[in-house]
């Protein structure tokens, strides 16, 4: 079984001169992505920066990206985790057929000269994008990627890290890893965290209509979701705070505008490597933080009744 | 008229969270978002301090922020099984907050990773 | 005002063995001669300790984060803790969640713990986490034996420059000390490499060597006044063998204070997996010939647990030894961590020779003010199972027992069938309490003497098991509140973080600065943890030279 | 006698009912039966409010009623029977030991989830995970049975350490993904990437598969293996076909990514 191996970004920057951009396109999405952190920029270990690192850029389509890189390779759309896949098998001198690496876009000769890339760099990285863990697999093309830069340690250094976009979507990863012990997708009807991805994410619970009030910060479903969601966010009282009046805050029941978070909210933010950064507003906002209204939609709350009955026991055996 | 600076501020706008932009702001709007890339200036220059919107929507008509509260404490207590999504563009704090509220209510928590 | 009375108090610090006698705390949390009214506990029958200090843990950071992220599957079997109108809910297992990890340690009586290894970048995220560790007191140490830019100095025989790093690091992180981590190796196996002797140059360096690391370390530590001594895990963990590296980095020592962490993993002969065991007399002897060093047990128990270093060599090597989950988190010019889900078995030699070399350093250092209770959790078993190590400490018969479930060829392998010595109540509290503390230099910790924190735990002595006794206490104050009764959780009160302002030249940050430049991605100035983010802080400002 | 249970009120947000089991209920009477807790979305609610109850308590439990938001019946469940005349929730039988189940109707997702035992016939279709194992556990179902007449979801045998799964219909993406063992049968084929990092287990499939890159190709052939494992399921009325006049199965070794020694076996008729 995988795992996931992975570094902060000064290693990237410090060390890999091998780097792999997989179902992204930082150039466009991540735009100071190469040089800041990666490609272009120099070291001690790397003293002429560019010159001294090779980039690999994997997508279905040739991107603005592909100019930064010294590869790039078309995959068939919807084949990444075959792609990968093959690649774990050929790291292993696993016979895979010319056929069968044909039918991902790719040549014998090409993904030979990979895997040669890929076990003897000293020090390699691989992104990867929301084209490979928003596409048919989802998280398992994530697992494949994650698990071939686990695999690769047994020949050299290998490390792999999400491309997060959604600002700082990787704090709120990191926060309820921390309080709850679970990522996302956590229900907390039992009195304590339990998770379970597919029934307790969102998307799921709106589509099956399992929840009958929704809060919404910082996210716009209203405007991203499939429609069956939204439909079912304008059944329930839906409680939306926001910098804007978004698609979500005209159907919800209950909008409150909120200062933006870096622009006129203080506080924390956390970067795809999972480092922590202040935040440094410049205005001051005429409205209220999401902290603050939060903490007080908490505080009235606790003012009511509370939910669990009396006498229910206070710890017991987690059931899931 | 002279601009204010702030060294080193950070774009949230996208995972990168560079924290080196220097940007120049006159209390109301940001003017100049200095090495922030083409993303990041729109982030800083989209967002004022102006009072564009009203302060809370309740049911579709203006509200007190108080009002707002009180509603949407309301609503989520009435709930059998509230939902908690979103934290993407927020703060760390905000987010604490929001592990907190669903904690205290029973119910679900969720952010942008699992879509 | 608290007034405990009736009980057998237990007080290392203050010399007080089983004596009856009156414990008073004040309103303001701090034991005191005497008080007027309040609340009486009746203790009679019962024994009294000073609360517990663990002074190596990882409970709190990007690691431990990691890990929990890691084992779902734990999450959904271990012991919930079910949300009051107050008080969060939380999960216990391998890797707890921050609100229970303050539940479980003050459930079994601990009220302060070290968080043993911050790499400066995560410091911030470190010190939010252990914001939300409730009721008990927390220090934290910087990772530092790997930093390039010390080890630059180092290289350069720059002494006072590679000291005043040191010192920006620690104020930067917002901690309380030095953690070092493996000298050398854990930069070198940012390029798959390992360091595994202690005179032979590192990676990446023409004449530092882990040796070199050591010595300079400790002296900067000894310089810069820390109230706790350099806190060194050493290289070679886990390698049949590494007996030698740890005596010979012991001996690099010599003249300076230094808390070794975790000597059981340090421990071992052999020279390979089968022919692995315990040199644990070696080492004993040296501790006990050397009273100027402490260390703690990083015993092992039987079970599952979640190993998680800074130590990303022997992971990779855990990894490849138990085809299980890996992770490895290698952080910019700092440090390196993995994680790896691990099961001890009683019918594993080489698991057995772990078990039975933890139980034997605890028993063979004579001193018990210079070995603590430790299992440096997650490694060796979870921190929740302390109250076993303490059967196993006290019941020369219990130990017997288990040592029958261990295989045939454990013969000769292990010291721990001919040690008799069973553990004093007193002995005990001077191991899990003030021991401890003092090494720490936690001077209001550890102690029920005037003007001391009031954190008391109140057993219940069940001779029938011990375990059981020191697993529910019946009382356990913090700061003067009581927090456990009758085995419930009453209060969560938050506790307070301990800090230390070591003293440094005054151009540090402009030596830093171009240096930090170099090799981080985040600005200079964005780097430091702020004071003010730690809400409920103890700073102490350490004098110059 | 069976207990029968019957929805009365269909749950505004899921009801999880793990209360609903044999070996709970087995020796309550009816009055407390209806007591037991289930819980509605966070409200923890006696099962009255939901459920009619007739009889007393006993091994056998019938479900009447649209029961789709209704999870966790049958959780761990060591003996007796269940049966469904509906559609079920998620979790159905999960942690399963022994016993026997029967839904009339669909069933969700996590359908026998890392049961040790037992038997589980979906008549309908079913969600995905069937037998599979949850988020972070090494292993899914580790023995027994699960039948489904219809179609089923994703990651079907996720993980499956032993036992079997028979599909009547389509299964989707990644069925038999990561298996260790035991023995998935599909009479409609698959989508994509069946038996994706497979170590060892077989699947059997009578419709051609679009076949993950990483397995190879090896002989043709009509293993006698099959020829005893046909008879076994003939008790479940399936037929599967073995003679070497009708056809021959084409077999897939692999996934030499992981690298596994599982296999595929393709039927095709003469």
């Amino acid at each position: 079984m995988g795992g996931k191996v992975t570094c902060t970004l000064g290693e990237v920057k410090q060390r890999a001169d091998f780097i792999v951009y997989w179902g992204g396109n930082p150039a466009e999405c991540h735009p100071r992505h190469f040089t800041k952190y990666t490609i272009m920029q120099k070291s001690r270990f790397l003293p002429r920066g560019r010159k001294d690192r090779t980039m690999v850029l994997v997508d279905i389509r040739e991107t603005k990206s592909a100019k930064a890189a010294d590869t790039f390779l078309q995959v068939k759309p919807g084949k990444d985790f075959e792609l990968i896949t093959i690649l774990r098998a050929m790291i292993k001198d696993q016979r895979v057929t010319d056929a069968q690496i044909e039918d991902t876009g790719m040549t014998r000769e090409v993904l030979d000269k990979l895997v040669d890339q890929m076990k003897n760099c000293k020090f390699g990285c691989m992104f990867f994008g929301m084209g490979l863990s928003m596409t048919r697999g989802k998280h398992m093309n994530s697992a494949a990627l994650l698990t071939l830069a686990a695999e690769l340690n047994a020949f050299t250094k290998f490390v792999a890290m999400p491309m997060r976009g959604h600002g700082n979507v990787t704090g709120a990863d990191v926060i309820m890893r921390w309080q709850t012990g679970y990522p996302f997708g956590i229900t907390f009807n039992r009195g304590y965290p339990r998770y379970n991805p597919g029934e307790f994410s969102t998307v799921d619970v709106l589509v099956r209509g399992d929840c009958d009030a929704a809060f919404i910060i910082g996210a716009d479903p209203g405007a991203t979701m499939p429609q069956p969601a939204i439909d079912h966010l304008k059944r329930i009282p839906t409680i939306c705070l926001d910098p804007h009046i978004t698609h979500t805050s005209k159907l919800a029941r209950v909008h409150i505008t909120t200062a933006p978070q870096g622009i006129a909210a203080p506080g924390t933010a956390y970067r795809m490597d999972e480092l922590p950064l202040p935040l440094k507003p410049a205005l001051k906002s005429p409205y209220p933080t999401d902290e603050e209204v939060v903490r007080r939609i908490n505080e009235e709350l606790q003012k009511k009744p509370f939910w669990m009955p009396e006498g229910a026991p206070l710890t017991m055996t987690a059931h899931g | 008229m002279t601009l204010q600076v702030v060294n080193n501020a950070t774009c949230t706008f996208c995972g990168c969270v560079c924290d080196d932009i220097q940007l120049h702001h006159d209390e109301v709007r940001i003017h100049e978002a200095r090495k922030a890339c083409v993303l990041g200036t729109a982030w800083f220059l989209n967002h004022t301090a102006e009072k564009k919107y009203p302060v809370a929507l309740v049911d579709g008509k203006e509200a007190t922020l108080d009002e707002a509260i009180e509603a949407a404490a309301h609503h989520l207590h009435e709930a059998d099984m509230p939902l908690v999504y979103g934290m993407s563009n927020t703060t760390c704090e905000a987010q604490k907050e929001c592990a907190a509220l669903a904690d205290q209510l029973g119910g679900l928590l969720d952010s942008h990773t699992s879509l | 005002m608290i007034r405990i009375t009736g009980g057998k108090v237990y007080d290392p610090a203050n010399g007080i063995d089983g004596e009856v006698k009156d414990i008073c705390i004040d309103d303001n949390g701090r034991i005191v001669e005497s008080i007027d009214g309040g609340r009486t506990i009746d203790a009679t029958g019962m024994i009294v300790f000073p609360g517990g200090v663990d002074v190596h843990t990882h409970v709190a950071g990007g690691a431990i984060n990691f890990a929990r992220a890691m084992t779902p599957e734990d999450h959904r079997r271990t012991q919930a803790f079910i949300r009051t109108k107050t008080r969060r809910s939380g999960l216990g297992g391998m890797a707890p969640t921050t609100f229970a990890t303050g539940y479980l340690y003050a459930g079994m009586g601990f009220t302060t713990v070290n968080e043993a290894a911050v790499p400066v970048l995560s410091a911030r995220h470190t010190h939010e986490e252990l914001a939300d560790i409730p009721i008990v007191d927390k220090a934290s140490l910087t990772l530092m034996a790997n930093n390039e830019i010390m080890l630059d100095q180092m290289q350069a025989g720059e002494y006072e420059r590679a000291k005043n790093v040191v010192a920006w690091y620690i104020w930067a992180a917002k901690s309380y000390g030095v953690k070092a981590v493996n000298p050398g190796g854990v930069a070198a196996w940012k390029w798959g490499e390992d360091a595994k002797q202690l005179t032979s140059p590192i990676e990446g360096y023409s004449n530092l060597t882990p040796g070199k690391i050591v010595t300079q370390l400790a002296q900067i530590c000894d310089d810069l006044k820390l109230p706790h001594p350099m806190h060194l895990h050493c290289n070679n963990l886990g390698a049949p063998g590494n007996v030698s590296t740890t005596i010979d980095t012991l001996k690099h020592l010599e003249g300076h204070r230094a808390h070794i962490a975790h000597s059981q993993y340090h421990a071992y002969g052999g020279d390979d997996w089968d022919s692995i065991c315990s040199q644990t007399g070696q080492l004993a002897e040296y501790f006990n010939t050397h009273p100027h060093i402490t260390t703690d047990a990083g015993a092992v128990l039987f079970g599952d647990t979640v190993t998680i270093t800074a130590d990303g060599p022997w992971q990779h090597l855990l990894y490849k030894l138990t085809g299980r989950k890996w992770g490895n988190l290698d952080v910019e010019n700092e440090t390196g961590c993995g994680i790896v889900p691990y099961t001890y078995r009683p019918s594993n030699l080489v698991n057995a020779v772990q078990w039975a070399s933890g139980l034997e350093l605890l028993l063979l250092i004579k001193n018990p003010w210079q070995v603590f209770l430790s299992t440096d959790h997650p490694n060796g078993g979870c921190f929740w199972r302390y109250p076993e190590i303490i059967k196993l400490l006290m019941c020369a018969d219990f130990r017997k027992e288990c040592l029958e479930q261990l295989p045939d060829k454990i013969k000769g392998k292990i010291l721990l069938p001919e040690i008799d010595r069973e553990y004093t109540l007193y002995e005990i509290a001077t191991s899990m309490s003030a021991g401890p503390a003092k090494a720490l230099g936690l001077t209001k910790k550890g102690s029920l003497g005037v003007g001391c924190d009031a954190d008391v735990v109140i057993y219940e002595e069940d001779p029938t098991d011990i375990a059981r006794t020191f697993a529910h206490p019946r009382y356990v104050l913090k700061a003067g509140e009581v927090v456990i009764e009758e085995g419930d959780i009453r209060e969560a009160p938050d506790g307070q973080e301990f800090l230390v302002k070591p003293h440094m030249a005054a151009d540090t940050d402009e030596f830093m600065q171009p240096r930090f430049e170099d090799c981080y991605t985040m600005q200079f100035e964005n780097y430091p943890v702020e004071l003010e983010r730690i809400e409920r802080k103890d700073l102490q400002e350490l004098p110059a030279e | 006698m069976s207990t029968v249970f019957r929805l009365k009120e269909q749950p505004n947000v899921p009801l999880e009912a793990e209360v609903l089991c044999p070996d709970t209920i087995a020796d309550l009477s009816n009055a407390e039966i209806r007591q037991l807790t289930v819980f509605h979305g966070k409200r923890q609610v006696p099962l009255e409010d939901f459920f009619d109850v007739e009889g007393d308590g006993s091994v056998d439990m019938e479900l009447h009623g649209d029961l789709k938001k209704v999870r966790w019946v049958a959780r761990a469940m060591t003996k007796g029977s269940v049966t469904v005349h509906g559609d079920i929730g998620m979790h159905l039988g999960a942690y399963m030991k022994n016993g026997r189940i029967d839904v009339h109707g669909d069933a969700s997702d996590w359908i026998g989830a890392e049961m040790k035992n037992g038997l589980i016939h979906v008549h309908g279709n079913a969600g995905g995970q069937v037998g599979a194992a949850y988020r972070g556990d090494m292993q899914g179902m580790k023995n027994g049975t699960i039948i489904i007449d219809g179609s089923a979801g994703l990651e079907v045998g996720m993980r499956m350490r032993r036992g079997t799964i028979i599909l009547g219909g389509p299964a989707r993406d990644f069925c038999g993904l990561e298996m260790k063992g035991g023995t998935i049968v599909l009479r409609e084929g698959a989508e994509i990437r069946t038996g994706a990092w497979m170590r060892r287990g077989t699947i059997i499939s009578l419709k051609p598969l679009q076949m993950m890159p990483t397995f190879a190709d090896s002989n043709e052939f009509n293993p006698t293996f099959l020829n005893v494992y046909a008879k076994h399921l003939q008790q479940y009325n399936i037929d599967l076909p073995f003679a070497a006049d009708a056809g021959s199965y084409q077999r897939f070794a692999g996934d030499l990514s992981v690298p596994g020694k599982g296999e595929i076996l393709v039927w095709n008729p003469a």
